[in-house]
């Protein structure tokens, strides 16, 4: 089995930034993501506060593109919206389905 | 007052909240699964919208004109006076006194549904258009509040940014939304979806109170942490901005559940719609204060004994 | 008897069980999302405890008191009647013969609320306060279970964390709390949430019954790990008690239909609270046995050929 | 028709559906959370399941052939004129264009139920049967689709999977399993659930439609990517379908409503089972292009214009 | 505190293929498994498409059960289904909690 | 683009413990968490019985904070609860963010 090292971004964020998350992450090179509903608490408050439920974004990336999202949501999200994101090491099958096919769009 | 207040205490509806609270005392694995509180939410905001608009729809504008005026005046009004009194009394730095304006400036919807509901089965129920003055309220105190914080210069957060987010925020989009389209559908056009909005509503409510009461249990944890003078705050600012609400809304011309109504809900403090756009607005502010407060001591308290005396009061008015 | 079971088997609540089996069968996507299935449970637990606490308000102490104690001994005596069998002809082992006596000699709310619907269809109604019988039958048999095994000095799990999550678990909790609600808010103070809890029990009685038919399907899978012994023992077991419980109910007074209704509880198996119990205070015992005993075998007996049995009993023994 | 189209786009369940687009423009917080939607699609597709089992159960076998076979050749017929038109004037390639004529060919249940609200609106009830025809619809166009694929090579997918995938699938599973509920209960037997699954309806359809609105919203931003050709099609292919429905209904005996509701069935493009059926099948095909032009064209405009179309031109063949 | 190195198993799949895809997982040798509810978007279409969720499915397992299982998902659903599977390092406790105590079933 | 170690602690939990794992994973150390609604099959059962969900919870810490967090899971919940608990590397960005400001509380 030929397994191909990549990335795993992780962001956790606020739902109302979610669709524009979503458009920069695949701007920037991802081919897909999954997301799903979470619940946190962070630096800006959480925990029993009902109706304010996060999303976590994750998406399979090459390496340069997993800085390039990195870096864009702790330039435009980190000061004003409740936003964490994190890198890890995966290893995949395929790794040509998570390649970049499209720079611009 | 005691008859309202027992009738009050000793519905349903409260007492699903009790039982919420209870549930997290003795740590129960009771949980309200986080879709079903949205569910619920967005179903009550959506039928008192719908209810409201099908009322403004047969109202005259020369009578909604008055009272909508009014509300917008205390929306603007009760902002700086809680503002005052934390800044005042309670020596509390700039953002946190700013950001818990906001909350006790707008208004809680959950607070409005139990005092319009208590107002009807007290036999003084309220003008059917209420629903259009909670919208009227619900901004102007999150932009007041905001705009106290941004003239002393404390800018870590986007003020465009929490203003979008008030307007567009799901509170405003369903309760507007659904009053339009009342409006235009009217009587006969919404009859069909009646069963479903106004035949279950007060189940609905039920359910949602249980987990009012369940968060609000959690939030009391907090207490300790907040402060005897928070604590105070949360039951004092209610009855005094309630007993405004209530004189301004006799002076405006609504009937004496009406006016119960509008001080129950100027009185309330918002979780919802406020607590968004403070996050965004005003990052730096703790959300123990603001949250703990409004939660874990302002709603239980206008929930159980807060609307009875607003009721009360409005009766002496009349 | 075969009126009734027809009546029962062609009724829309077992055909929808029915469905959820074969839909599983066919491996169809259909699914019921996790938090509409907690929904449906909230509501059903919540709607029958408001039920009963109505009907206990109007009901005097003497009338109930037969039944409580009757209901509270059959679930003292179950467990060991079951524990009895299981070790002497099914040479099971004490763990798992303890965990399996704990959910047999429990109650499964849903099997409770089919029989009483089909027991009013039948025309033979049961007693309104029958849910505080299924509050009182859920916890000792629970204890008794636990307390073989601990006896023995099987001490993986906590006794006291078992018994605490019983009584706190979310179904006591919202069946008394319901209970609870209904006899102090009473006929009058529940009216206007009897829409959403009254009239739509039925249908989320089906939605909830189509998904119990996709778990007892899933769990008919392990039927071949658990053996020809428990098989047997699930429908076996279930139709002893069950005439036990019809007999004793007779016994306390009740009415035809409310003693074919305990003897329904009797026989039932529980799936919630016990499994819940047995996972914290006898973790060695192997959830295959139990669950696919109570969820794959008695269940669908009890919800197809077990209560029109009871019925018939009940109407021989009147 | 202007008093149809009126009556139409004025009803709560046509403005929900706008305010659901309006709340994505303004890029509200607004969400249906998903375990809501499906909870509603479980909901509506069982209920239109049961009031057309009912409706069959009362049904002369004769009267049901003749609809069902014309709207099973419907089925096969306009996967072939929508390929036809997307290969010869759009100059698509095969896979796609087979792609979306399984849509095209197939139903949306959503748009049937709109229709059938309309219809009865507008005093030209449709036959109570015509659930049943929806399931007859559903299937045939989306082997036909695949067929013409299959037999041009084009081999990506499995065949056998993706036909697995639609009569397996939830739509046809709720629909005819709801379907043979209802047929097996009759009316008697349906009655306990009616108060859950006919008088909440419209009001969970309007839910549902919010949810749609957003949806459809979202897809809009893809509009550009599909071309002009793909929206001229998504617009004028339905009225084409549309109005040979109502042409074929007629011919089969159906009354006005009935034949303008058989027409919004043929002309609207399947959104939940061909999508399904053709990720397995077809994964070659490029779903912006399927999914933006049934549910970002073609649904809004059958449910805002489309539908009071049919009606009059099926007022004017009467 | 004694950690011991394993393998984490995701799969993202679409919701039909869930029950064989878990039946698989305890077949090769997961003693456990962990699945939540996603939404995502792939090549195979997805953001905007309601009604057509995925599963997620996590499993701590030792690293030979890990390879299997992924050439296991890779061969049977890549060419047909909606499915990506990564694997990423993981430290546990109670190592042996997760070895394959039954091969065969 | 200045990433920083932690470590991801992932905790699966049976509902009932849920809160009082989060103010244990607050008390020594955790800046924050994230929390999402699971299901899950493990030694103690699972698969097939509705109405027995389970938490994940997730929290990016240091590493000695993610240490103790494992170890209290370990002494105070394995013997009785359906838990599990593992740990993974992650590169974070504004790593002042993660670290325990308030050792007691
Ligand atoms: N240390 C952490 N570990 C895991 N999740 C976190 C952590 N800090 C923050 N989060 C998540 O990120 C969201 C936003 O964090 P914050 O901006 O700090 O409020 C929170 O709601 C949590 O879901
Ligand atoms: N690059 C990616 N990163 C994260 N998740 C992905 C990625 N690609 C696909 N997925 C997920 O896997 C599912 C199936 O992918 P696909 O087969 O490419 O449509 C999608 O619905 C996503 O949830
Ligand atoms: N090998 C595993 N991989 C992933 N999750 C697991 C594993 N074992 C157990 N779990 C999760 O941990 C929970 C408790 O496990 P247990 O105590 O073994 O029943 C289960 O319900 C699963 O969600
Ligand atoms: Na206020
Ligand atoms: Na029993
Ligand atoms: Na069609």
């Amino acid at each position: 089995m030929q397994t191909v090292p990549h990335r795993l971004v992780t962001i956790i964020a606020e739902r109302g930034v979610r669709d524009r998350l979503l458009d920069a992450v695949h701007q920037l090179g991802a081919t897909g993501h999954t997301i799903s509903d979470v619940q946190g608490e962070g630096s800006r408050g959480g925990r029993a506060v009902r109706g304010g439920p996060s999303v976590k974004i994750e998406a399979v990336v090459t390496r340069p593109v997993a800085e390039q999202i990195a870096a864009h949501v702790a330039e435009r999200y980190f000061a004003h919206h409740s936003v964490i994101v994190y890198l890890q090491d995966v290893e995949v099958l395929r790794g040509s389905k998570y390649a970049p096919h499209n720079q611009g769009a | 007052m005691l008859e309202i207040l027992l009738a009050s205490l000793l519905s349903p509806v409260v007492l699903a909240f009790v039982l919420g609270a209870l549930a997290v005392a003795v740590k129960s694995d009771l949980e309200i699964p986080e879709p079903l509180y949205q569910t619920l939410s967005i179903y009550l905001l959506l039928a008192i919208g719908l209810k409201g608009g099908v009322a403004l729809s047969k109202t005259p504008l020369a009578e909604v004109a008055g009272p909508v005026m009014g509300t917008f005046a205390l929306g603007v009004l009760t902002p700086l006076t809680a503002y005052a009194v934390l800044r005042k009394l309670g020596r509390m730095d700039r953002t946190n006194a700013a950001a818990l304006a906001a909350h006790y400036g707008s208004v809680s919807a959950v607070t409005f549904i139990a005092a319009q509901s208590v107002a009807a089965f007290a036999g003084t129920p309220s003008e059917g258009f209420l629903p259009a003055l909670v919208a009227v309220l619900e901004v102007p105190a999150i932009i007041v509040g905001l705009m106290i914080a941004y003239a002393r210069g404390d800018r870590a957060g986007s003020w465009q940014e929490a203003l979008r987010e008030v307007v567009t925020g799901r509170s405003i989009v369903l309760l507007v939304g659904g009053m339009a389209i009342g409006w235009v559908a009217g009587a006969e056009g919404t009859a069909p979806i009646s069963p479903f909005f106004v035949a279950g509503f007060q189940g609905a409510l039920m359910l949602f109170l249980l987990d009012m009461g369940m968060t609000a249990a959690r939030r009391l944890r907090d207490l300790r942490a907040v402060g005897p003078f928070l604590v105070a705050f949360g039951i004092v600012m209610p009855i005094v901005h309630g007993a405004l609400g209530v004189w301004v809304g006799h002076g405006v011309g609504l009937s004496t559940g009406g006016a119960a109504v509008l001080g129950a809900m100027v009185s309330s403090a918002s979780y919802i719609a406020a607590p968004a756009a403070i996050r965004v607005g005003l990052p730096e502010a703790n959300p123990a204060y603001y949250l703990t407060a409004s939660l874990g001591i302002t709603f239980p308290f206008n929930l159980t004994l807060g609307i009875p005396l607003y009721l009360t009061l409005s009766g002496w008015l009349a």
